[in-house]
């Protein structure tokens, strides 16, 4: 008699890691859909490449320690960072910036410490602080985006994006007009008001300010979504995107012409994909409810204070790398009070 | 009866597949021609045997004897013969053996004398105590607690409620709720009994609860019925609560039904509460009404390798495999074989493992049902099973400390409050068995603490033998110059010639009582080595060296 | 001159730093070690002198003189964590010279072959064997620390040590990981296991 | 008092000692094995960056400037800092005997932990007073124990990671110190130097 003898429960639910994963992936098709509405192809082509790199540097970690590439690979969470770094990316970074990001976080980032599951600092934004740092002309230029009801003739053709991207075969110089996203013609408005930034570029700023609202939207009903099929908790997007808002309200109300309006810190930069694609990795957040409050409070004010005072016009991933290192010191000091254990033991 | 019902935290809704065994009528199983009766049936010190091979026994008939006072006596569940008393395989999930008494029945089932059926309201609190002893009654539940001593709480907690846990969470398990549909006037009775027990003298009376999950309306609904038939609506409440596992975990009901906590390392009659299951409060009925020691139950026999799954009442001792037989197992389906539920049972491999008293349930279970366990994906910290437990522990960070073997933290992180419930591992994504890690980790940290008294003692012990060789070696130092003095003054008396001292002479007697006895034992060694070469071989391989 | 004012003013700054530092010696002065209790504390006290030491105590001395902390073989792994713990040193592995970390062990006298002449009982340092001159003698299994040092002086070798048996008491649930190693590679996967499984596969 | 919140948030977040400007970095990584040693440790440092950065000050201020003996900074100060060291060393043993095990040779090392001295000073070349040279030990030391402490709780969690052989250790420590500079330079501008 050859029966199964193991440890109990005996019953679990199915659906494994990977599900989870293949979630977050459709979940970003909203704010991908509106990305390339308002943008054109860049940040589909984008996706597209980062994702064979991040898969390919992975499958190759995984040959180098000898790992089960089929076990592995089927966790998808390759696909997501290098998912989340298309989006973050501008539309038009060439390919070599795509490469270097994506590469460094998954061999460094992720496999160093061992890949899914061990890594202390999320992937994809290590990724994008680096080539943020090394490569900042690249990394701040937007292109214009179209408006909402014009016709389709504005933004750039598919085949010419792709010349952008690779230009390998084409010597036809593609000039895309470039533009900073409102986050960045606000850090950079010297001694101009608020009103007057967006009078000197109105047109412009109008549009590239409608485009983000809407892509910020789209990550926003992504997140809805997930957060109904409880792939994660509400406590850590709600806590960033709160404290955010209200810290960014009080500044607002008492100098409305040198500070950001609580409107433009939520939607006119990453803080949408960052509320619910980027603190909800629960690898590298702060595990018990009280943590994810305290870390994605922590964030908020973070992205609020650099995004004032730093260099950076935006400061999603320092915010976010700065907390991740924060996360297992929030762990050790965030239990929930256990069963028939007083409240301060 | 709507009472202000609190939630606990977690829990998990598993599939309850409990109709399976819900269809037929409990029936009563044929008697096995042989019953094997481990000694350790409950928690506490293993009971003494007083039989001996050979000796015939009758049903009901005391044969093993509590030993200490957190133990139970054991008795004869049918007429038969004492075939041995060996290591059989028991009901653990190691596969060891323990030491059990082994019946083979004559199939007369003749009642030996029976107890006196007890007026529980006529006599003393401290005679129905020793009758619960006496019938080796242990908790029916699961844990098999001896019921004297739960019901024999200190002085110093005054008892104001009894909950009666019939909420039966697990799914498959359906033995108390098809106990309830057939049986509601001992269950109530049974009730009665234990209520009056923790009454104390003059005090009101403990306010009864029964607890079932909304799940088995059926059984609520008799039980009702039977309370107000024996108008007991101002004494007993029966309270349907939401189902959702594990609910009927002690430390979960009691949360769910008056909304307090067990402080922690406490026990319920702490906080001023008793709580028993329901098959035990029929067995104080048994016991106390009609004389009758605990010597059967209802066990659930389901699953699907089985072509008739049902519930019956079955002799303690029963092996599991002339059970199954009963219910039509189809041994090409059985994959695992699980004694208790799926959530907490062990699984066992040997189909003559008995029956004891605390089987409420034998899951056989096809592949298809209990997949086997597919591979281990690496921990995400995604938190599901944080939302899942329902001690409000962590258990992603109790996994790492325990995977890791860093035991401090995972105290420090209050692994010992784990109940091993399973809801963790049950929503965990990258099929970690967590369960097994934690019971692991607590395997460990309670081996080093018994190692930790284990080498205070020897410190102890050594202490003391230093100790002593000091005083010893002080004592004869002492002597040895008091000799020397004397013999100073000897021999300023007179000269006398010295001859061999005492001791030497002594240490040459010992020599030579050694060298004769090891000859004694070379001829005597000469002799077995030829019976038994391994012996021999293995003190040759010594002398070798 | 002004090298005469650097003297003096190096000097006058080392008289009031003495003076702040020999005040403290007397106000903090610490008068005995307690760190050896807690050392001896973790040492399984075996008494079995494996350390080369006369026993446990003066080895947990040793060690808070700076002896390695790896010598104790009873202890095993998990004493060398804690002692690595306590004292902030690396943890490091076992030293080989002074035996192998085994199972728990306890002696076994055979009684038929015991001529009675008490010398383990002389031998065991916490007194675990009952028995008196040419009577056979007997091992209280729960005071025995398995330390063997009444194996070697029996005159008739009829001391073995023999593994602490398991019962369902004792018994508890193996790592998982472990469990994989040891025979069930198809049911749970750690990391590790399932790429040296592929491994395997592939060779 | 605006100004000495701009020195504790310059000197703990934007230039901060560790992670921005490298000093310090042998009992960075030395101590931050255990949150716990790493705790006693960013006591200690902190209560000896803080009190000879400020007693440096007096004694360059007026000591070693009324004799005109600036040229002997660098030696008065190393003497300051032993005496501290080995006060605090003092006081540690006394009252915390398992901390002052544990900190080991880390504890005298705080004497060539070069942040002390830079401190010292950094704290000449800015031309601090009396208060900004107490704020700003007191916010490099604090910099350093909030580096080092939460260095600390994830060393501890990569301790018990699947990191591949040849990263273990100190390794993948360098590593993520390297990532977590790489992290606080978002904190450039925020406080112009």
């Amino acid at each position: 008699m050859n029966l199964l003898s193991v440890s109990s429960p005996h019953l679990t639910r199915t659906g494994g890691t990977g599900d989870v994963m293949l979630l977050v992936i459709l979940a970003t098709l909203p704010g991908l859909t509106a990305l390339t509405y308002f943008f054109g192809w860049g940040n589909l082509i984008n996706v597209v490449w980062a994702t064979t790199i991040a898969v390919a540097s992975e499958a190759l970690i995984l040959k180098l320690r000898g790992r089960s590439l089929g076990f592995y690979l089927r966790d998808y969470s390759a696909v997501v960072t290098g998912v989340l770094l298309g989006l973050a990316l501008p539309p038009f970074a060439p390919w070599w910036l795509t490469l270097v990001a994506v590469s460094f976080a998954i061999i460094i980032a992720k496999h160093l410490y061992g890949g899914l599951g061990n890594n202390l600092f999320n992937p994809a934004m290590i990724g994008y602080a680096l080539v943020l740092i090394a490569f900042p002309v690249e990394m701040t230029s937007w292109i214009a985006p179209r408006s909402l009801a014009s016709a389709t003739g504005e933004i750039a053709p598919f085949v010419d994006t792709l010349n952008v991207i690779f230009p390998f075969h084409s010597t036809t110089t593609f000039d895309a007009m470039t533009m900073a996203t409102p986050l960045d013609a606000f850090k950079h408005k010297g001694d101009l008001t608020a009103e007057q930034v967006w009078a000197a570029e109105a047109v412009l700023s109008a549009k590239s300010w409608m485009a983000w609202q809407f892509v910020s939207l789209g990550y926003l009903i992504g997140g809805a979504y997930l957060l109904y099929r409880k792939v994660f908790t509400w406590h850590a997007p709600i806590s960033m995107l709160l404290t955010l808002a209200l810290i960014s309200a009080a500044f607002w109300l008492y100098a409305p012409n040198s500070f950001a309006s609580p409107q433009l810190h939520l939607l006119g930069g990453a803080t949408m994909l960052a509320a619910f694609f980027i603190i909800t990795d629960p690898v590298t957040s702060a595990t018990s409810v009280k943590g994810k409050l305290i870390y994605g409070g922590l964030i908020g004010l973070l992205i609020f204070m650099i995004r004032t005072w730093g260099n950076y016009p935006d400061a999603v991933a320092f915010s976010v790398l700065l907390m991740n290192f924060a996360a297992p010191f929030i762990d050790i000091y965030s239990q929930p009070r256990t069963y028939g254990h007083k409240i301060h033991k | 009866m709507n009472r202000g019902l609190r939630d606990f935290h977690g829990g998990i809704h598993p599939p309850e597949n409990k109709d399976l065994s819900t269809q037929v009528a409990i029936e009563t199983a044929p008697i096995p021609d042989k019953l094997v009766l481990p000694l350790q049936q409950h928690v506490g010190q293993q009971s003494k045997a007083l039989v001996s091979e050979g000796d015939y026994v009758l049903k009901g008939q005391l044969i093993a004897a509590a030993e200490g006072y957190v133990s139970t006596a054991l008795h004869a569940p049918t007429s038969g013969v004492i075939a041995s008393i060996q290591n059989a395989s028991i009901p653990h999930p190691s596969g060891l053996s323990g030491s059990c008494i082994i019946i083979e029945s004559d199939r007369k089932d003749e009642w030996g004398k029976r107890l006196q059926p007890l007026d529980y309201e006529k006599v003393d609190v401290s005679e129905l105590l020793k009758r619960i002893r006496e019938a080796g009654i242990a908790g029916l539940g699961g844990a098999g607690f001896p019921t004297s001593v739960k019901l024999n709480p200190s002085a110093e907690n005054t008892i104001v409620t009894l909950i009666i846990n019939a909420a039966e969470c697990e799914p498959y398990i359906t033995a108390d709720d098809m106990l309830m549909r057939e049986r509601s006037e001992q269950v109530i009775k049974g009730i009665q009994i234990i209520a009056h027990m923790l009454k104390p003298v003059g005090c009101l009376p403990v306010e009864c609860l029964i607890g079932i999950e909304d799940n088995k309306p059926e059984a609520a609904e008799t039980l009702e019925q039977t309370v107000k038939q024996l108008h007991l609506e101002h004494e007993i409440s029966v309270v349907r609560i939401p189902t959702k596992y594990p609910s009927g975990g002690e430390k979960q009901l009691i949360q769910i039904l008056t909304g307090k906590e067990v402080p922690n390392g406490g026990i319920p009659a702490d906080v001023g509460i008793v709580c028993q299951n329901l098959g035990t409060a029929v067995a104080v009925y048994k016991a106390v009404a009609l004389g009758e020691p605990l010597i059967s139950r209802i066990t659930t026999l389901t699953g699907r390798a089985l072509e008739h799954p049902k519930n019956l009442e079955v002799l303690i001792g029963t092996p599991i495999r002339s059970l199954l037989n009963h219910c039509g197992l189809q041994q090409i389906k059985l994959n695992r074989l699980i004694i208790g539920g799926p959530m907490m049972g062990v699984t066992i491999n040997d189909l003559d493992t008995p029956i004891i008293k605390s089987t409420n349930c034998v899951l056989a279970s096809t592949s298809e049902e209990l997949p086997n366990p597919t591979p281990q994906q690496a921990c995400i910290r995604c938190g599901m099973c944080a939302e899942a437990c329902p001690a409000s522990l962590l258990p992603q960070q109790l996994y790492w400390y325990s995977k890791t073997k860093d035991f401090d933290k995972a105290l420090n992180h209050n692994l010992l409050d784990c109940i091993e419930c399973g809801a963790c591992t049950y929503v965990c994504p990258s099929h970690i068995p967590l369960v097994q890690y934690y019971r692991f980790a607590k395997g460990e940290i309670r081996a080093q603490e018994h190692d930790h008294t284990k080498s205070e003692h020897a410190k102890q012990r050594f202490e003391a033998r230093q100790h002593r060789l000091a005083e010893e070696a002080a004592q004869k130092e002492a002597k040895r110059r008091e000799r020397s003095k004397a013999a100073k003054l000897r021999q300023q008396k007179a000269t006398i010639p010295p001859h061999n001292s005492e001791s030497e002479s002594n240490s040459e007697d010992k020599a030579a009582v050694i060298q004769a006895a090891l000859e004694r034992v070379k001829s005597k060694k000469d002799k077995t080595s030829k019976l038994t070469p391994e012996v021999s071989n293995g003190s040759a391989a010594r002398e070798e060296e | 001159m002004s090298i005469v004012s650097a003297i003096l003013v190096l000097l006058l700054l080392a008289m009031v730093f003495g003076a702040v530092l020999g005040f403290a010696a007397i106000r903090f002065r610490v008068a005995e070690d307690p760190i050896v209790d807690q050392i001896d504390n973790i040492l399984p006290q075996t008494q079995c002198g494996q350390c080369g030491y006369p026993g446990c105590r003066p080895y947990a001395e040793a060690i808070a003189n700076g002896d390695a902390i790896n010598k104790c073989p009873p202890g095993g792994e998990s004493t060398i964590q804690e002692l690595a713990d306590l004292l902030g040193r690396e943890v490091i592995p076992l030293d080989a010279e002074q035996g192998i970390e085994e199972g728990k062990t306890v002696a076994y006298i055979r009684e038929a072959e015991c001529i009675g002449c008490t010398k383990c009982i002389q031998a065991c340092p916490v007194d675990a064997i009952l028995g008196a001159a040419k009577l056979m003698h007997t091992i209280i299994i729960d005071e025995c620390t398995g330390c063997d040092l009444c194996v070697d002086p029996c005159p008739v070798d009829c001391i073995e040590m023999v593994p602490l048996r398991k019962t369902a008491k004792n018994w508890y649930w193996q790592h998982p990981e472990i469990e994989v190693e040891l025979n069930r590679k198809e049911l749970i996967t750690s990391d590790k296991i399932a790429g040296e499984a592929d491994r395997e596969n592939a060779a | 008092m605006s100004e000495y919140l701009l020195i504790l948030i310059s000197t703990i977040l934007v230039n901060n000692f560790v992670l921005v400007q490298f000093l310090g970095l042998c009992p960075f990584m030395g101590v931050s094995g255990k949150l716990e040693t790493a705790m006693g440790m960013s006591l200690a440092t902190t209560f000896v960056l803080t009190l000879s950065s400020v007693c440096s000050y007096l004694v360059y201020t007026y000591l070693l400037t009324p004799f005109d003996l600036a040229y002997l900074k660098t030696i008065t100060f190393i003497l300051v800092i032993a005496v501290m060291v080995q006060f605090t060393e003092m006081v540690v043993r006394k009252v915390s005997p398992v901390l002052y095990r544990v900190l080991g040779i880390f504890l005298p090392l705080i004497t060539t932990n070069c942040a002390v001295l830079g401190v010292a000073l950094l704290n000449l070349k800015k031309n601090n007073g009396f208060v900004e040279s107490l704020f700003y030990g007191f916010g490099a030391a604090v910099g350093f124990s909030l580096v080092l402490v939460l260095f600390a709780a994830a060393r501890e969690r990569i301790n018990v990671a699947d990191v591949p052989k040849p990263f273990k250790g100190p390794a993948i420590g360098m590593v993520t110190a390297g990532l977590m500079s790489l992290a606080f330079m978002g904190f450039t501008g925020l406080v112009a130097n």
